[in-house]
């Protein structure tokens, strides 16, 4: 019996351990969900107020411009723009990767450990160093302001890491498929559309919520080559909560809030496949 | 394609054959170009100008050629080579913190079978920050007046004073430290969660049997199978790490006293504030080597570890 | 020594019993085989003697401990896995001398051991490797190695020739009976293929649905089938079994078929049966032979004329499908000829070898 | 966040400056001048306090038929990053953009010189120190839009209560009034601390901020930056008392243990939440610190102007916001038009009415009578003391390119010294011979 008992003190500490563990992950998170919901002066309070004692939806009612007070923040213009430009560029680099991936999971080729190891190696590079040149690149083009000019940097950005996992995931499945499907009939595109991709899908699902969850967050270098509602994103409104001196931090919380529920709705959905796709696509091979 | 598809087909068409051998590389262009566009091409400009004594504010003295001035004045300046350890640091501690706690998190989910989904949601909460967001939520947290941990541990009792968590010499690096582990941990949580998963039950069996208690199984076992998705999660981590820019920028912005000044910050301030762009892209290249360097090593002990593990199942 | 005695063991798994009270003793150097269909409850005996499962009750003795509550490390056994479970990230010599490595033994010993392993198992070009890069005969060999190098009291195989191919398969079962032979350890083993088990146990255990149905030395329970599960489980191919109902004729007892067949009783099964009880009629495709390449059949015997379906060449013997009574049936000829199909032949039935069985309950009516 | 200047925080601010604008609106009969159909692109400072003005944007539209197309509207540190972006792109395709007095003489020509373009009667109604301050080597490169300077505010209740005022006596030797010298603020801000719980005073802590403070105390002590020779000269006794000014209170305690992160909005929440005695601030934040929504001690400040240093001159860093016409601009006059519309009277009047000080001398007597109408005292004694500090006390930093530069060799020294990581003379030294590099390299020595 006392195996009985070592078991369940052994629970008992993991549960214990993991509620430690998820606390401080969620506590800090949570607290901006909490202030989302409270008048500054109450976050901002010292000594402090732990129970929001006049809760209510009157910083997201700024900033829609709803109600009495007002910050002039195009909120469904950012969403839009966030929108728009993390899941083009999310569906683009997928598309680049799984034409990436394909080639490095069923091609022998020359040079092709150095291409790869120069692709991933691209990431390498710091926005900071990067964002001057875009920049004026950029502006040659007439990109710059532009939705398009976000989606190729983050295309670029995602690109490497989507054809990582999406070739260990094509890897992982038997070329035999493909074969016994061109046999039956298919062209070698057909046979990928119809047998490989379905396999693979868990993989580029999860390549695809690594490169939606960049985009989507990504600051230093929407910041540089935003200009205006045209083109600005969620995280790049964030700083319209910065006035010159004072940061209007219970209104930033309401648009953190905006920007998180979408990325975690999305998490939530496609998690399943995220954990399958990086346990083969990642390893595997 | 196998290599005997290729000689085969290369017997009867030749033609075809040579098409064939173009096909991965046409499969690659679209890659190959935008990561030439969008990375090659900016940082051959910013190499060349890293030999000029640009400023941003006069477009003229793009073409005022430098030789090796910039490096050597950056070579020679103590507070670079500062920011640079401290970076290398940084770097390692928050690599190495990320990956234990990483995967303290995954064993302990791993092990619990009830709401497992909602925690595994919850684990991943910290990854819907955008960095910005996470520098300004632990400015506020660690902030010395009104920040909320410094409320709370003195309405605990367990702290008198104000304690000063972005001034202080060792508290400034901790707490940046700390906002960007709780960023980044998920990373390796979810990674090493989807290690454990995979993992063959067989030779966890074995080692059981063959005489290991559950440390030796964890020790020699879990692990090493762990290790390449420690390697991904590490080589994932090096390539964007310098996120932790947008961090550091909001919460200390490198000071005080340059105590959490990193590469990244000190590239920012001379470039953009100084105006020194020239400079500036010298200090970015040596900090790009150091980026390379970190990836390339995990990436290596990544394609070494994955070697074996062909033969897991 | 290492008798193994299990003692009204029961496994449930949450309310569900897998195993319902199984008794087994398991004499030293005895090897063992523990045959079934999936499902039965042979693989989770195995795992709950080498500790990877819990007891839900009973006692599991090896040698004079109980080992209940002994973690695996701790019952000084060795296991071979069906998917040999050998560590990846090691080379084979590291394979086979981690268990000696984590038992602290001094280096040279675990060297010779590892040395002496890989010479009986023929591995000594493959010690650099790693598993991924052996084939699936090697693997099971590193496995296997990396059993023996420990002496342990005891082996458990856990279907380990399942993922080979026909070939290999036979191969390794020789090696493994030499193996017993060599190392002379207690084994059980564990196999869903009943050749494997009539080849290389001393005893059979026969399961079925968490229960043992019958222990005994392969030709027992080739021979005496205790029932209808048994007798069909073991052998190949397996027992012919035509359901029928006894009726008198001329004073003695008959086995009615359908459209009126009849074969009589055999003599020594006379006392157990009553006029009109439903019984089954099993009989091995050995005990049927066209007349014209019969053997002389020892004692009473039965003539039967059948029209063959299909017949199938093997070389030594030809298996010929017939339909008797509506049921697809089985005989084997000897000295064999082609058949063409539909041919019309008369073959004898050899009535001392068949079994009976009760319908009801499935027991061989001859024990 | 480097720049000088002030402000308040900006709850509540647009909806009610919008409703006032239009009403304003009526009584405008200045000729504006007609753009029909062309589009005029600007770049204006963002931030909730700075929105109400633009609010009346469409009434110029209406007026010259013109369209506003806003390309950027950011807080000037991100629109001083981008501006030099574009000066780096030669993407200078904009007309008029916010401006600054610490960044203007960072963007060379980049804009224009408004003297003979917008008209001299209306540069008359300036005060004459705001268009000097906006003027860079000859240039008015900028039309200023509002003032700021800093001046002491204070919780009255402290320096009228009888045991302060007994101890402090007693443990100092003169009397308990509102700080008149630099030392005295020294000696009162630690007289008062009771850390954790209650400061002295406070400070900014990096950036151009704390320069900035050092800057106009180090002059108040008789130094200065550079001499007349651009030699930085800024390690000087003066320079080391300006230092030690700030170390003294950090070593004591009397200021909080975060203040090397502080910059103006901790300042300002700070006094605010009313556990900060003396407070060193920007005209902005006064109504903030008198509205009893925001502030723990609404209707207990005092105010008075900044103390003098050891060399009795008083400290007045000052700068202001402006609006700035490039010099590529297709539309000087449309843009013309624009800035005087900005900066007219009723205008500034909007802002003023949120503490923001204006630059024309005559908005101060309407706003002043105002407040006066309205029954507000506090502002009206806001207003009368800034005034005075505007008129007698205020100074800029060197109006060069290389300002931010040097800020930024001098504030990471500052706090080093602070922190006890250097001495001040060290520190002082080793800043010096950085700034002397860039001089250098600038061409200026």
């Amino acid at each position: 019996m006392d195996r009985v008992l070592k078991k369940r003190i052994g629970k008992i500490v993991t549960w214990f351990l993991t509620f430690v563990l998820m606390l401080i992950i969620s506590v800090p998170g949570l607290w901006v969900v909490l202030t989302a919901f409270r008048p500054n002066r109450e976050v901002l309070a010292k000594p402090a107020i732990w129970i929001p004692q006049d809760p209510g939806w009157t910083n997201f009612a700024k900033i829609f411009g709803f109600g009495a007070e007002q910050i002039a923040i195009p909120v469904p213009a950012y969403f839009a723009n966030s929108l728009i430009i993390a899941s083009t560029s999310t569906v683009i680099a997928l598309l680049i990767g799984m034409s990436g991936g394909y080639a490095f999971a069923r091609y022998r080729f020359k040079f092709k450990n150095k291409i790869f190891l120069g692709l991933m190696l691209s990431r390498t590079v710091p926005g900071i160093a990067l964002s001057l040149p875009i920049f004026i690149i950029w502006s040659r083009l007439g990109l710059i302001d532009a939705k398009l000019g976000l989606i190729i940097v983050y295309v670029a950005l995602n690109v490497p890491f989507t054809i990582w996992l999406i070739d260990g995931f094509f890897r992982q499945i038997p070329k035999e498929m493909s074969e016994a499907a061109q046999v039956d009939g298919c062209t070698r595109w057909q046979a990928f559309w119809h047998i490989e991709f379905p396999l693979a899908k868990s993989g580029i699902a999860s390549a695809g919520i690594f490169a939606f969850l960049t985009s989507w967050n990504e600051y230093a270098l929407a910041s540089n080559l935003t200009r205006s509602t045209d083109s600005k994103t969620l995280p790049v409104g964030l700083m319209d909560f910065t006035a010159q001196f004072t940061i209007d931090w219970a209104g930033m919380s309401a648009m953190a809030v905006i920007i998180i529920i979408p990325a975690l709705i999305l998490t939530f959905l496609v998690q399943k496949h995220l954990i399958a796709g990086l346990t083969f696509g990642g390893v595997k091979g | 394609m196998t290599q005997a598809d290729v000689a085969s087909t290369a017997n009867i068409r030749p033609r075809r054959r040579r098409r064939r051998n173009l096909t991965p590389f046409l499969l690659l262009s679209p890659a190959i170009l935008v990561i030439l566009f969008v990375v090659l091409l900016p940082l051959l400009f910013s190499f060349y100008t890293s030999f000029t004594g640009y400023r941003l504010i006069k477009p003229e003295t793009l073409y005022q050629w430098v030789g090796f001035q910039n490096y050597q004045r950056i070579f020679a300046d103590k507070n670079f080579w500062a920011a640079f350890g401290r970076t290398v640091l940084f770097l390692t501690i928050a690599l190495n913190l990320e990956f234990l706690l990483g995967l303290g998190i995954a064993l302990l989910i791993n092990r619990i079978t009830w709401g497992q989904r909602a925690l595994r949601t919850m684990m991943m909460f910290p990854m819907m920050f955008s960095p910005i967001l996470v520098g300004y939520q632990f400015k506020f947290i660690f902030n010395d007046n009104i920040g909320i941990l410094n409320n709370a541990l003195q309405a605990l009792g367990l702290s008198e004073g104000a304690i000063p968590w972005l001034v202080d010499k060792y508290l400034a690096m901790f707490s940046i430290l700390f906002a960007e582990i709780w960023m980044s941990t998920s990373v390796f949580a979810i990674l090493l969660l989807a290690g454990l998963f995979a993992m063959p039950r067989d030779p966890l069996e074995a080692a059981r049997v063959d005489g290991c208690n559950p440390w030796q199984v964890f020790r020699h076992i879990t692990l090493p199978f762990l290790m390449p998705f420690a390697f991904i999660a590490m080589t994932i981590r090096s390539l964007d790490v310098a996120r932790a820019y947008d961090i550091v920028d909001v919460m200390t912005g490198g000071g005080p006293a340059g105590r959490t000044e990193l590469l990244w910050t000190l590239i920012a301030r001379v470039g953009y504030d100084n105006a020194r762009m020239g400079q500036a892209n010298a200090m970015a290249y040596i900090s790009i080597l150091l980026s390379i360097a970190f990836t390339y090593y995990f990436f290596t002990k990544l394609i070494a570890a994955r070697k074996y593990m062909g033969g897991a199942d | 020594m290492a008798a193994i005695r299990i003692r009204d063991v029961v496994k449930n798994y949450g309310k569900l019993e897998v195993v319902h009270g199984i008794n087994l003793d398991i004499a030293h150097n005895e090897f063992v085989v523990l045959v079934g269909p999936s499902g039965c409850g042979k693989s989770t005996t195995l795992r709950m003697i080498a500790g990877l499962e819990d007891i839900t009750g009973g006692e599991i003795f090896i040698g004079d401990r109980v080992v209940n509550d002994l973690p695996p490390r701790k019952r000084d056994i060795s296991m071979v896995f069906q998917n040999y479970a050998l560590y990846p990230h090691m080379t084979v010599r590291e394979n086979l001398g981690f268990g000696l490595k984590i038992a602290k033994l001094a280096k040279p010993v675990i060297e010779e051991r590892v040395n002496e392993a890989a010479a009986i198992l023929g591995i000594d070009e493959l010690m650099e490797r790693t598993p991924a890069e052996l084939s699936g005969g090697q693997r099971q060999r590193v496995a296997m190695g990396r059993a023996i190098v420990r002496h342990p009291q005891v082996f458990l195989f856990d279907e380990p020739l399942s993922n080979l191919d026909a070939k290999l398969r036979v191969q390794m079962r020789t090696e493994i009976k030499r193996l017993h032979q060599t190392v002379r350890t207690t084994i059980v083993y564990v196999t869903h293929d009943q050749v494997e088990a009539m080849t290389l146990a001393d005893r059979i255990v026969v399961m079925k649905d968490g229960y043992i149905e019958q222990v005994g030395s392969p030709l027992e329970v080739f021979e005496h089938p205790v029932n209808t599960f048994v007798a069909t489980f073991i052998g190949s191919p397996p027992m012919n079994m035509i359901a029928g109902r006894i009726v008198k004729k001329d004073g003695h007892f008959h086995i009615a078929f359908q459209a009126d067949q009849t074969v009589p009783v055999a003599a020594d099964l006379a006392r157990t049966v009553t006029e009109g009880q439903e019984v089954i009629f099993g009989f091995r495709a050995d005990d049927l032979m066209p007349d014209e390449h019969a053997m002389p059949i020892p004692g009473a015997s039965s003539r039967l004329r059948l029209k063959v379906d299909i017949a199938e060449p093997l070389g030594t013997e030809t298996i010929l499908f017939c339909n008797f009574a509506g049921k697809d049936i089985q005989a084997k000829m000897l000295n064999p000829r082609p058949v063409p199909p539909g041919e019309v032949m008369d073959f004898s039935l050899a009535i001392d070898k068949a079994h009976l069985f009760d319908a009801a309950s499935g027991h061989n009516l001859r024990n | 966040m480097r720049l000088s200047r002030t402000m308040a925080l900006a709850t509540g601010v647009a909806l009610s400056a919008l409703l006032m604008g239009t009403a304003i609106a009526g009584d405008e009969n200045f000729d504006y001048g007609s753009f029909e159909g062309y589009t005029l692109r600007v770049k204006l400072i963002g931030g909730a306090q700075y929105e109400p003005l633009y609010a009346t944007i469409s009434e110029w539209e209406e007026m010259t038929g013109a369209k506003v197309d806003v390309l950027s509207r950011k807080n000037h540190f991100e629109l001083d990053r981008e501006i030099k972006q574009d000066i780096a792109a030669g993407t200078l395709d904009w007309c008029v953009a916010s401006n600054h007095t610490s960044f203007a003489p960072q963007y060379g020509n980049i804009y224009i010189d408004l003297n003979g373009v917008i008209a001299e009667d209306i540069l008359a109604e300036f005060q004459p120190l705001a268009l000097q301050n906006s003027t860079v080597d000859d240039r008015l490169v900028q039309l200023p839009r509002h003032s700021d300077i800093s001046n002491l505010y204070y919780q009255k209740s402290l320096f009228e209560d009888q045991a302060n005022k007994d101890g402090f006596k007693a443990e100092y030797g003169y009397d308990l009034n509102p700080p008149e010298t630099w030392d005295q603020f020294k000696d009162q801000a630690m007289f008062f601390a009771d850390p954790p719980r209650f400061y002295g005073t406070q400070f900014v802590g990096k950036d151009e901020a704390i320069t900035g403070r050092f800057y106009e105390l180090l002059v108040a002590n008789g130094g200065n930056l550079f001499d007349e020779n651009w030699n930085p000269i800024f390690n000087s006794p003066a320079g080391v008392e300006a230092v030690q000014w700030f170390k003294e209170l950090y070593d004591a305690q009397a200021v909080p243990a975060g203040v090397p992160n502080y910059l103006w909005d901790d300042t300002g929440l700070g006094f605010a939440s009313g556990t900060v005695a003396l407070n060193l601030d920007w005209a902005g934040w006064a109504s903030f610190f008198n509205d009893p929504e925001n502030s723990q001690v609404a209707g207990n400040i005092g105010l008075v102007r900044a103390p003098v240093g050891s060399a009795g001159i008083r400290t007045g860093w000052s700068g202001s916001h402006s609006f700035s016409i490039t010099a590529t601009c297709d539309n000087t006059e449309a843009a013309a038009s624009f800035v005087t519309f900005l900066t007219a009277n009723d205008r500034q009047m909007i802002e003023a009415r949120k503490g923001l000080l204006p630059t024309r001398a005559a908005v101060w007597d309407q706003a002043k009578a105002e407040f006066a109408a309205d029954g507000n005292d506090f502002m009206v004694n806001v207003f009368e003391t800034y005034a005075q500090s505007m008129a007698e006390d205020a100074f800029t930093p060197p109006l060069i390119a290389e300002w931010i530069e040097v800020s930024n060799e001098i504030w990471p020294r500052l706090q080093a010294a602070i922190l006890g990581e250097m001495t001040p003379q060290e520190a002082l030294d080793e800043a010096a011979g950085k700034a002397r590099i860039i001089m250098e390299d600038a061409g200026r020595l």
